[in-house]
């Protein structure tokens, strides 16, 4: 097998929505290795609790479980937001886009609750490695979906008002490659973090 | 590939999978519940969330339906960070045990 | 061709014989020690890592000799490859010629494909073998002498558990006999390397590692702190006196004792200012000074040099040193915070004159 | 012949594509190339006189020319700049610039986001020299060990580090998805991978080595800068932090890294040495696939810079394995070019003087790598003047010498007139000598014991000599960079015309005018086979000669009707502006949170413009 068929002829040089995607999976790929980076930290210090709380003293699985389950499922409105998009529904796509950013900010807010939570159970940043091993991964996470709920709004907006209506359909594929990445991400994080309690 | 290229999953196929994602996530919660699978659950673990890391990308971010270049770029980043990090945790003995 | 062109043309060729000789010469400098040629580069220099005058530095130096030549041998083939195809095929004067276009010859390519791999295996073998021993616990039956080493932002603490005694920046060691150094570090990272002795190991903070290091003579063998380690890591050395066993015995002994305050004269002064100013930060074995901030000063009169074995103990320098130690050594006490235990530097305590003579007189008494 | 409908904009540029305005909101790849190579010299400059400085300091025992601390800063400054803002600006010049015009495309896949790479890079770099007059340059060495970087957070210059490198970082990121975007999807029909330059190809493999290497080390640098301002414990070691993470975050971009410095450059070489040599280049896919294998392998072999850390000696000898082998796709390359110019008809002009000084003084430096790949050896070099030399045999002699062999190629390309071959000359010789006069001594001085990032060494210790050899060689570099300059200048003005072709080139950069039209190709080229430009202009006889084509091919071509350019953008450069505000701010928290807010507005500012603004002006 050659090169060439590896990567795969392109379909042309003026076909935007291929650009962009390309581009975007290039970028998540660059992704995957700045998470790996904080999950990598966050291996290595899991154990290191210092004085204070560890793993297991503070976690709240139902309630993390409950909030990851709110993620994935955005996972899902984001997919049905790109799907009426293809169709050019453009209604049912703000509608979507909408339930998604919603979805995003319930998550957040969550993860909001959860930090005040720790602090108050005395895990702070500077308690141990664990602890700033532990919100410097979630809150960069965190960071992400801000992002997206962020860039869901606008483009739900955007398409509300009229503007951008031919981009729209590719708009908000390319939204929802980070959206559901970063969701990925979660899945990872989740599991890792919050099941796997060695 | 390209003739695939476009039969993209219908809406029942999304809500099926996420039915899916939502069974394994209450499987995953449930494991760590059950003591008697203590010493085979982080194996478990990993295999329940690399599933459900496997279905999100390849149906809702559509890899599997797509031209196989996205798919290549993509698996360069997956494959190399378990490699690179694996091996940087073993020289802490953080994966093997101190 | 113009006149100038010509000129430009035999110079070139010229220049390029001086660079090749240059490059000749100088990597062949490198290799003095074996090609008795010891007197360009290599009498006088203390730090030799090419004059091993242990097992341990030997071990180094034979692998270093190994790898050097192979290294030498592609050297040359490739440089005297280019030069001679360059004059060879160089475009002649006014010369406009179309050559064959030859694209490429998958034998040849696979042959220098393999020959690296194949000679990169002879070096690896002994690389990985030379590594193991040297990285191993010492064999017990070499009764190796346990020192402990602990890195400080700019010098080193040395103990010996087996005497149990802590002195600072010269360590002694018996000759003939291996030294197993267990080391960390009390700040940021540095390296303990005398080049003589043994190749270097750093010291982390919050880690352990360990250095195998041995003297076949008795002699003075300098070192000096390799990592980068803020304003004075230049100014970080040290030294390493390996004396016969006998002699090392009578030194550890000494060192041991706890020191004897004088009861009266200057140095009974130095002391009242010692207990007041100093010993926040200094050790007195046997006083009550015992703060471990700074180097412990108990045999202070024993040692050659101070300053981490950049000034000699003179009182000269000791002077300036009281009076202003960062006018000596960069240093940045301004920046110390004790509460911590951050300690960047001995600073700038106002004495006087007469308090320094005191001090001095002191330190003198710490033999 | 021209279309009636061709738009305006290409025959008479809007004012906007003038002056100041023009070059601050300019969307060209090959203006931006420019920028980026301009920004690059000046920092060369900036770069040079700090090892300058370092030299004269060094000259002597016990130099008191600079004080400890600003030698400190001198060192690290120079090696972040050399790094960050000259060599890979400058490769990225030559990317932005040729990468598009090699593949056949008319501009890179995001105009404006490369716009936004520039400006980001540049403010961070101006953002990183700064310091020098706010209290002090970052003084904790280009890889800035913690928890010697972290240590004292009151001494904002680690925080200038950490910030800027960030930030460049992000510059670089984002120009590494939109060139290998490029090199994916915009590449001329017919032009198939295999058929693409190698200059391009190793341009994708440093792009991949970036864009997978970046996201680490900016990682370990929030890091960096979250436990100096906000008490996180990441290389605290009191508190249970490692520092050694630190060292493998770093390296683990740092040693990609150098191969993004010196893949470039073997691009440029392996472009230059088969048209000089008037041959194909030997084993063209060899010469590919070697570079894959360097940037695959270049990943593996990171901890070779902590062979002295204690990672425990399994992990030194799987490392110090994995490090002596990377010299065998280096050295197919090597031998490949030896291939290329083996019964070449070599023109020894300036570019190609460098090309071939290139491979010389880059074996040099490989090979004292594989010394160092030998861990037990490296104990006693690690951290001494003989890695110096090692790394400067590469940077220097490799690398730079690779990109001035770029320069001298692509300049007639890029402004229409020839450098002059005599200056060139004397610039290669001076630089030659001057070159291997500071770093070859340097080989001597480590072996001997001198450790690096020593302000100061004794008397007695048997460095004074090759200190002040080394010393009288860097100025002789100097001298040599003012010789180029000069001839910069005067061929500005007196230069002798290039026309499209000067070299007799192979790739398609040389089928149009010099400089080039801001669109490009009149029309895509379609390509069909490697050097197709070459073929256009050649057929092999019988015997394998070239021979040219009789009457030569007519390069006139119908321009195309429906080119679509980028319009010109201010939104790029607003948006980088922000983000230098947002930085500076962070340095100087909490009172400098006004500054990021107000970063924060101009960066949102810009990026929404930019989305609502059309790509293409609509003009027909
Ligand atoms: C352009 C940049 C560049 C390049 C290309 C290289 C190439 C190599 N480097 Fe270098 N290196 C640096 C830049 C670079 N390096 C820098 C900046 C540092 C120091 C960082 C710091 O501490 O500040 C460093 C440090 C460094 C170290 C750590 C030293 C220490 O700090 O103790 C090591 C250790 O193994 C090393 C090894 C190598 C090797 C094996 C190669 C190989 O890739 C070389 C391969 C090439 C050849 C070998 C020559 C051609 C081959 C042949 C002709 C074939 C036949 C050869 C044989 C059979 C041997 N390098
Ligand atoms: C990336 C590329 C790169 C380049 C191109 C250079 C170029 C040079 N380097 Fe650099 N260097 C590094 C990367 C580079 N270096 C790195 C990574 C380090 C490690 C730092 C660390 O330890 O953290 C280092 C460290 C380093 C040291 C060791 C410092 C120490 O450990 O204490 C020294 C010492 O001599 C040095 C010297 C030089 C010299 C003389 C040049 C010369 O080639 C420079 C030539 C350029 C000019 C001279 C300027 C241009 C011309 C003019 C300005 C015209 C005016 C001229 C005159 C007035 C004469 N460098
Ligand atoms: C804030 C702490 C501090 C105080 C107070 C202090 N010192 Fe020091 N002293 C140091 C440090 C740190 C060093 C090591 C400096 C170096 O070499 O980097 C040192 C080094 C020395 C040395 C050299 C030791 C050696 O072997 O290299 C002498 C002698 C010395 N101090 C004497 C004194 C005297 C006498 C006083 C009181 C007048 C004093 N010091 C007060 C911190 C202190
Ligand atoms: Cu301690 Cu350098
Ligand atoms: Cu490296």
């Amino acid at each position: 097998m050659s090169i060439d068929t590896l990567a795969q002829e392109h379909p042309g040089p003026h076909d935007v929505s291929h650009i962009r995607k390309v581009a975007m999976w290039v970028f998540l790929g660059s992704e995957v290795l700045f998470f790996g980076s904080l999950i990598t930290t966050f291996l290595l210090y899991r154990t290191r609790i210092g004085d204070g709380p560890g793993a297991a003293e503070i976690f709240d699985i139902p309630f993390t479980s409950v909030s990851s389950f709110i993620l994935l499922m955005s996972s899902l409105t984001m997919v049905m937001a790109h799907h009426s998009a293809s169709r050019k529904d453009w209604r049912q796509m703000r509608v979507w886009l909408v339930a998604t950013a919603m979805l995003g900010i319930v998550f957040l807010s969550g993860q909001v609750f959860e930090f005040t939570e720790f602090v108050e159970e005395g895990l702070t940043v500077s308690t141990s490695p664990f602890g700033s091993s532990f919100f410097v991964l979630t809150g960069v996470h965190g960071a992400h979906v801000a992002v997206g709920v962020l860039l869901l709004l606008a483009t739900a907006l955007m398409s509300f008002t009229g503007r951008l209506r031919d981009g729209e359909g590719m708009n908000v594929e390319i939204i929802g490659l980070y959206w559901h990445f970063v969701d990925v991400v979660w899945i990872v994080i989740f599991t890792v973090v919050y099941l796997m309690q060695v | 590939m390209s003739d695939t290229a476009h039969a993209h999953p219908t809406p029942r196929d999304y809500w099926l999978i996420a039915l899916i994602l939502a069974v394994i996530t209450g499987a995953e919660v449930s494991v760590t519940y059950i003591d008697a699978l203590d010493s085979v659950v982080a194996p478990l673990l990993i295999t329940m969330s690399a599933a459900k890391f496997a279905i999100v990308v390849g149906y809702f971010m559509h890899l599997k339906y797509e031209q196989r270049i996205y798919r290549n770029l993509f698996l360069m980043g997956i494959i190399a960070a378990p490699i690179l990090f694996g091996t940087v945790l073993l020289t802490f003995g953080v994966l093997i045990g101190d | 061709m113009t006149e100038d062109e010509a000129t430009w043309r035999r110079n070139r060729r010229l220049l390029m014989l001086l660079v090749l000789a240059a490059m000749l010469v100088v990597s062949a400098c490198a290799g003095t020690d074996r090609l008795g040629l010891e007197s360009v580069v290599s009498d006088d220099i203390p730090q030799n890592s090419l004059n091993p005058a242990g097992p341990e530095a030997r071990q180094i130096d034979d692998l270093w000799w190994l790898v050097f030549w192979i290294a030498t041998a592609v050297f040359v083939v490739v440089e005297a490859a280019l030069i001679y195809m360059v004059v060879r095929f160089r475009q002649r004067k006014g010369e406009d010629r179309q050559v064959k276009q030859v694209h490429g010859n998958t034998k040849l390519e696979i042959i220098w494909t393999i020959l690296p791999a194949v000679l990169l295996t002879v070096i690896a073998i002994p690389t990985v073998a030379t590594l193991l021993d040297l990285r191993s616990a010492p064999d017990p039956s070499d009764n190796a002498l346990q020192i402990e080493v602990i890195g400080h932002q700019w010098w080193w603490e040395f103990s010996y558990p087996e005497y149990g005694f802590t002195t600072a920046n010269e360590l002694h060691i018996p000759a003939g006999r291996q030294v197993y150094l267990t080391m960390t570090s009390a700040d940021v990272i540095h390296s303990f390397w005398v080049p003589q002795l043994a190749g270097k190991r750093d010291l982390v903070p919050g880690r352990e590692t360990n250095l195998k290091i041995e003297a076949d003579e008795p002699g003075l063998f300098l070192g000096q702190c390799a990592e980068f380690c803020g304003l004075a890591h230049a100014d970080m050395r040290l030294r390493v006196f390996a004396s016969t066993e006998a002699e090392f015995e009578t030194w550890a002994l000494a060192q041991a004792q706890p020191a004897n305050l004088p009861a009266a004269g200057p140095a009974a002064d130095g002391w009242e200012t010692f207990s007041a100013v100093c010993a926040s930060c200094h050790t007195i074995d046997g006083t009550s000074a015992g703060a471990r901030l700074a180097p412990n000063l108990t045999h202070f009169a024993s040692r050659t040099t101070f300053g981490s074995a950049t000034f000699a103990n003179e009182e000269q320098h000791l002077r300036q040193w009281l009076a202003d130690p960062s006018s000596l050594k960069p240093m940045r006490p301004e920046l110390n915070d004790l509460e911590v235990g951050r300690v960047l530097g001995m600073p700038k305590l106002g004495l006087t004159e007469d308090q320094i003579d005191g001090l001095i007189a002191l330190l003198e008494t710490l033999e | 012949m021209l279309m009636a409908t061709m738009t305006p904009t290409l025959e008479a540029p809007p004012a906007a594509r003038r002056g100041v305005w023009g070059w601050l909101t300019t969307t060209d790849h090959k203006k931006i190339g420019i920028l980026y190579g301009s920004s690059a010299s000046v920092f060369f400059v900036v770069g040079g006189i700090e090892a300058l400085l370092i030299r004269v300091q060094l000259a002597t025992p016990n130099g008191e020319f600079l004080s400890a601390d600003a030698y400190n800063q001198m060192f690290t400054m120079h090696a972040t700049t050399m790094v960050f803002l000259v060599i890979m600006p400058a490769a990225a010049a030559f990317t932005n610039y040729f990468l598009p015009l090699l593949i056949g495309a008319r501009d890179v896949a995001f105009p404006r986001l490369n716009a936004l790479s520039y400006w980001v890079f540049l403010f961070g770099g101006l953002f990183l020299t700064v310091s020098f007059f706010l209290g002090g340059a970052p003084d904790g060495g280009w890889f800035g060990y913690a928890p010697l970087s972290t240590q004292v957070p009151e001494v904002v210059r680690m925080d200038y580090w950490a910030l800027g490198l960030i930030i460049i970082g992000l510059a670089s990121l984002l120009a590494s998805v939109n060139f290998i975007t490029t090199i994916f999807t915009m590449r001329a029909p017919g032009m198939t991978l295999m058929r693409m330059p190698v200059f391009a190809w190793m341009s994708l493999v440093v792009n991949f080595l970036l864009l997978f290497s970046l996201p680490i080390i900016t990682v370990g640098l929030i890091q960096v800068f979250l436990d100096r301002n906000i008490g996180t414990l990441f290389f605290d070691a009191a508190n249970g932090g490692d520092p050694i993470l630190w060292q493998h975050l770093f390296w683990l971009f740092g040693h990609p890294e150098v191969y993004v410095l010196i893949l470039p450059a073997m691009g440029i070489v392996s472009e230059v040495l088969p048209t000089f040599a008037r041959k194909p280049l030997f084993g063209r896919s060899f010469v590919i696939f070697s570079g894959i294998a360097i940037g695959f392998m270049g990943f593996g072999v990171w901890a070779h810079h902590m062979f002295t850390s204690g990672l425990g000696p399994v992990a030194e000898s799987a490392f110090a394995l994995t490090t002596m082998f990377i010299a065998v796709p280096t050295g197919v390359k090597i031998f490949n070019w030896l291939g290329t110019i083996w019964g070449g008809s070599l023109r020894l002009n300036t570019s190609m003087l460098f090309s071939l000084g290139f491979i010389a003084m880059f074996v040099i430096g490989g090979l004292s790598g594989v010394t160092h790949a030998a861990a037990p050896a490296d104990w006693q070099q690690h951290d001494t003047y003989y890695v110096v030399a090692h790394f400067h045999y590469v940077l220097v002699g490799g690398a730079i010498f690779g990109l001035i062999s770029g320069l001298y190629y692509w300049w007639p390309k890029i402004t229409g007139k020839l450098l002059d071959e005599r200056l060139g000359k004397w610039h290669f010789w001076l630089m030659m000598i001057g070159f291997n006069l500071t770093f070859a001594p340097m080989h001597i001085l480590g072996l001997n014991g001198m450790p690096r990032r020593t302000y100061r060494y004794p008397e007695g210790l048997g460095f004074e000599f090759w200190n002040a050899i080394a010393t009288i060689g860097s100025f002789l570099i100097g001298v040599s960079m003012l010789v180029l300059f000069w001839n910069f200048y005067r061929t500005r003005r007196r230069g002798e015309i290039a026309g499209p072709d000067p070299w007799d080139g192979r790739t398609l950069e040389w089928s149009i005018s010099s400089p080039p039209p801001e669109h490009n190709f009149d029309q895509i080229p379609v390509v069909e086979r490697e050097d197709d430009f070459w073929h256009r202009k050649y057929r092999t006889a019988e015997d394998g000669t070239a021979i040219a084509i009789e009457p030569p091919p007519n390069m006139e071509f119908e321009r195309d009707e429906d080119i679509h350019l980028p319009s010109p953008s201010f939104y790029p450069v607003l948006a980088a502006a922000g983000m230098f505000l947002v930085v500076m701010g962070l340095v100087y928290v909490p009172w400098g949170l006004i500054a990021v807010g107000a970063g924060a507005v101009t960066t949102l500012w810009g990026l929404f413009g930019w989305s609502m603004e059309p790509i293409t002006r609509e003009e027909h």
